[in-house]
């Protein structure tokens, strides 16, 4: 795996000038990923914040190629650059190789891009989905989407006199991309660069679909200091909250955090959770802990599994 | 100095443009607060760089050498992932002083 | 228009009425006419009542409408009749050509069209006793350039043969079977 | 030389495609537009053309898969119909902003609802705003000769605008004609090898940013450089059917007339109704009545001075809409042509009939009925629906 000194050698992907929030997790994502591509990338993305705010007319910030179709369609879109690409390597007009690389928001992968997703996966292009999962609609204002966890905070399922924030639990897709048979899903965050480069260069060094559902951050929607995106992230790994693991054709590779934290750890730093501590709330972060067990245990277990029929 | 936008005439075909344009574009003031790097306390360990969401550490030959304060918003995250102990290699201070 | 003749082919979904209707176009085409072959469509399953059509002229043919009295009909399957009109429309002078065993005059009797030309042939015999399976379609073709007298028998049958050849490259006994019924069918073909 | 066959619509467009030998094809199924997909993925398979086919999930994903296509550089196409086009259409005028010079067979079919699979131009007419230039076809042979020249148009510098060519489901989509086709090699020198694209995403040496978002400052410069490019449409459009006429010896226009040139009484339609008008139309001038048919091949960019010259001398004109606009003020084409002849010093007296919808048959009664009509204009009312029930 390449260290810092390496990846600093490398083609910087963003220039600064984008006009994404101070202390952005989307572009941290965005630079530790493609920095893990030793050669060049290409890149699609969904609307949303990473896309409006890198790329307002005339100024883009992308040093690497880049195309915005629209918002459901990153995956589809991505399916059209790639058939072409493979048109012009089976008609050897072309022999070098290129890590297309989508990027798509929760709202644009969980959601409206579902269909898209799961039908490029399917089909086989070889590129690398990377889902930037800040867990609500932040582009349009902190709406609820099916990957905010539950009790969240959000301005279509807010917190009120007799609701607590969102009732349901969040989709699980990761689990839903797994399902797809694919030869490489990883699941990671922002605060553990080395493990999220190294997923993306696992990811770059397999040739068929992968995805990778990065956990981020976002201090505006969650409502935390700036500074904090990195080390939230941290902890949503190490209460478990977001496991951070790897399915490699079927087999599972778990990164355990060294001691378990509870998952309140996690709540507590971030605002759109603030009600849960209020008198009252208590068994809502009861029943969000179980279930943060529950899929830990699941999780274990699959690892377990799979190694057995590895083996 | 305003500068002239050009009309639909002198614009080029189609909703695209050469990459890297963002980089005229100042969002240092955006910044409330302002790091400072300590080069006599830095290790070169190279994480404000790799966690800066602004591409605003500015790396040459691996070595930080600085900050790019044209872009910089001053999130604070290069300070608060340094590891450098006990006093920070970069530290944050009010803007503008 | 004047020269214009319109066909209408009856069967059951699945028994190849839209097939005969294009071959019948291609062979027209193929003998130097202007053609239009279409199939009536619905979302109608395997079974179901079908009908195609033909437009043959030696004018290039502008119509885009439905054929509603067509000259010729041409019915695949016997057991239709009664439970489809199949002579609807058909002006006096027309003929209807019927896959069956029986005689034009009982037919001609069970339909209650004296003013129209009745023709018989028993093509799924022929097909079967040619092709080995039940396949009326292509028997009727013969059939039905016998009646209309549109195409040239000896042209007709060189340009199948062809045909046949170049869809069936390895299956010689195919093309055999196939033109076999053709022109058994339209020896056989016999009205009143 | 020229090879005469008997093909239906969609066969027609598939043949078509396989000399054009596109570098990507992104479609879905859809009535009566699949056999054309169908086709086009078993000369895939059969190796006779070295496209990248992408059976996609949805039309929404073909049109998406498309730009991607087209954006990096590829020769593009695909295939649809009604409810297949809607759903591509939040995609279409990203096509058209982008520049990308798609080219799609669109087989025109009533839109839902209630559900229908039968011809009406509903789903082309709704897609009229979207920056495509659209074209329709009277038959098999107009449907051939047009996707070919329509890769030119598309791909012209000066336009970049991506294309659809139509045909009227079933009624050509499904109905074997006779048609003349092309040589392979003479289809290939006309459209030449490959497209030349002027930005492409997998250019390494020269990274781009494509699909900006544009606020207040520049949105509206880029719709203009599409206005403008729809203004260049007609002569580019010209140009590719003169040499398609030139070297291949069948000509076409903006629009074209037939038995116009002295017609009092004219009948305007698009499509496959035009083949039919032209038999009364015949009828009429045989009964002396000096009738004519102005056929509009062109929609988008709408040939309006063109039309308005050619209808300046008519008494009565008669508007055929296969689609309603909803506006309770006629057809698509009505409001367009009559907007068109608003200019005129004297214009003929216009009516309109909203006919054929759900694929109703439109037959040489109902067309008599029309030219009648337009006899005594003056008793009509401004719209009408024909061959409706009441």
């Amino acid at each position: 795996m390449a260290n810092l000194k390496e990846l600093s050698k490398r083609q910087e992907p963003l220039t600064g000038g984008h006009r994404l929030c101070p202390g952005c997790g989307a572009s941290i994502v965005v630079r530790q990923v493609l920095l893990a591509s030793k050669d060049p990338v290409v890149v699609v993305s969904a609307t949303g914040c990473l896309e409006v705010s890198t790329t307002i007319f005339p100024y883009a910030a992308w040093k690497v190629p880049f195309l915005h179709n629209a918002f459901e369609n990153a995956a589809a879109t991505m399916s059209g650059v790639e058939a072409y690409y493979q048109f012009l390597k089976r008609k050897g007009k072309t022999s070098q190789h290129i890590n297309f690389v989508a990027f798509g928001g929760d709202g644009g992968t969980y959601d409206i891009g579902l269909q898209s997703l799961s039908g490029a996966m399917e089909r086989g292009h070889d590129f690398t989905y990377v889902c930037y999962n800040n867990q609500a609609y932040m582009n349009t204002g902190i709406q609820r989407s099916s990957a905010t966890p539950k009790g969240a905070n959000t301005t279509t399922e807010p917190a009120g006199k007799v609701k607590q924030g969102k009732t349901m639990s969040r989709k699980d897709l990761t689990e839903i991309m797994v399902a797809h048979d694919l030869p490489y899903v990883a699941q990671a965050t922002v605060g553990n660069w080395a493990d999220l480069t190294r997923k993306a260069e696992k990811a770059f060094s397999i040739r068929g679909p992968k995805f990778m559902n990065v956990l981020q951050p976002c201090r505006l929607g969650w409502a935390y200091k700036p500074e904090d995106t990195a080390a939230i992230g941290r902890i949503a790994a190490e209460t478990c909250f977001w496991p951070l693991y790897e399915v490699e054709n079927g087999i599972y590779k778990i990164t355990k955090p060294r001691e378990k934290k509870p998952v309140a750890e996690f709540l507590k730093t971030q605002e759109r959770f603030r009600h849960l501590f209020k008198p009252g709330n208590e068994k809502i972060i009861e029943d969000i802990q179980a279930d943060v067990d529950r899929r830990w245990q699941a999780l274990l277990a699959k690892e377990e599994m799979t190694a057995k029929a590895a083996k | 100095m305003k500068q002239e936008k050009p009309g639909w005439k002198n614009l080029p075909l189609g909703d695209v443009v050469q990459a890297g344009t963002a980089e005229s574009f100042e969002t240092g003031d955006w910044r409330s607060e302002r790091p400072t790097w300590h080069p006599d306390r830095c290790i070169q360990c190279l994480q404000c760089w790799i966690y800066c969401p602004d591409s605003s550490i500015i790396v040459k030959d691996s070595k930080m050498t600085g900050i790019d304060y044209k872009h910089c918003k001053g999130c604070g995250i290069c300070a608060k992932e340094c590891p450098v102990k006990p006093e920070k290699a970069i530290t944050m201070g009010p803007e503008g002083k | 228009m004047d020269n214009t003749v319109e066909i209408r082919w009856h069967g059951r979904g699945g028994q190849g009425a839209k097939t005969a209707a294009l071959l019948f176009g291609e062979a027209a085409m193929s003998l130097g006419k202007n053609i239009q072959a279409f199939p009536e469509y619905g979302p109608e399953r395997m079974g179901a009542p079908v009908a195609s059509f033909n437009r043959i002229s030696s004018q290039p043919i502008n119509l885009h409408c439905s054929i509603t009295n067509p000259s010729l009909v041409v019915v695949l399957d016997p057991t239709l009749m009664g439970k489809v009109d199949v002579t609807d429309g058909i002006p006096k002078g027309g003929a209807i050509i019927v896959n069956t065993m029986m005689k034009p005059a009982e037919i001609k009797k069970q339909l209650g069209v004296a003013e129209l030309k009745v023709f018989t042939v028993d093509a799924s015999g022929i097909s079967k006793e040619t092709i080995g399976r039940e396949i009326p379609n292509t028997p009727m073709l013969g059939a039905l350039a016998k009646v209309s007298g549109l195409l040239d028998y000896d042209m007709m049958i060189k340009d199948m043969e062809k045909k046949l050849s170049e869809k069936f490259k390895n299956k010689p006994e195919i093309v055999k079977g196939n033109l076999e019924a053709i022109k058994r069918a339209y020896n056989e073909v016999h009205g009143e | 030389m020229v090879k005469v066959v008997a093909k239906t619509g969609n066969e027609a467009m598939a043949e078509a495609m396989r000399q054009i030998n596109p570098d990507v094809v992104a479609a879905y199924p859809i009535t009566p537009a699949t056999e054309i997909v169908m086709i086009f993925a078993k000369y895939v398979a059969d190796g006779l053309v070295d496209t990248e086919f992408v059976a996609v999930e949805s039309e929404h994903s073909a049109m998406s898969a498309c730009v991607g296509a087209s954006a990096a550089g590829g020769r593009v196409m695909t295939g649809t119909s009604s409810q297949g086009l809607v759903y591509m259409y939040e995609i279409l005028p990203i096509a058209s902003s982008l520049r990308l010079p798609i080219v799609m067979c669109d087989v025109n079919r009533a839109i839902s609802g209630p559900i229908n699979i039968h011809c009406d131009h509903s789903d082309t007419m709704a897609a009229q705003d979207f920056g495509w230039i659209q074209m329709f076809s009277e038959n098999s042979q107009e449907a051939y000769d047009g996707l070919i020249q329509a890769i030119r148009i598309a791909e012209d510098p000066r336009l970049r605008l991506p294309t659809m060519v139509t045909t009227d489901g079933f009624i050509i989509s499904h109905c074997m004609d006779k048609i003349e086709l092309l040589d392979d090699a003479d289809v290939k020198n006309f459209i030449g090898a490959e497209r030349k694209a002027a930005d492409s995403l997998l250019n390494l040496d020269k990274p781009v940013t494509i699909g900006l978002i544009d606020l207040q400052d520049y949105y509206f410069e880029h719709r203009c450089q599409v206005a403008d490019a729809m203004k260049n449409a007609k002569q580019v459009i010209l140009e590719v059917a003169d040499e398609f006429a030139k070297k291949f010896g069948r000509k076409y226009g903006l629009i074209d007339g037939y038995l116009l040139d002295d017609a009092e009484y004219v009948v305007v339609a698009l499509g496959s109704t035009c083949g039919t008008a032209k038999v009364v139309v015949d009828e009429m001038r045989a009964k002396g009545v000096k009738a004519g048919l102005l056929k509009i091949r062109v929609f988008r960019p709408f040939p309006a001075e063109e039309i308005a010259a050619a209808l300046s001398k008519a008494k009565a004109v008669a508007i055929l809409d296969r689609s309603d606009t909803w506006s309770a003020q006629g057809g698509h084409v009505f409001t367009e042509v009559r907007s068109g002849m608003f200019d005129l010093k004297a214009r003929p007296k216009m009516i309109n009939y909203i006919y054929g919808l759900g694929g109703r048959e439109i037959n040489l009664e109902h067309l008599r009925q029309v030219f009648g009509d337009l006899q005594n204009v003056d008793k009509q009312p401004l719209v009408q629906y024909l061959g409706v029930r009441e």
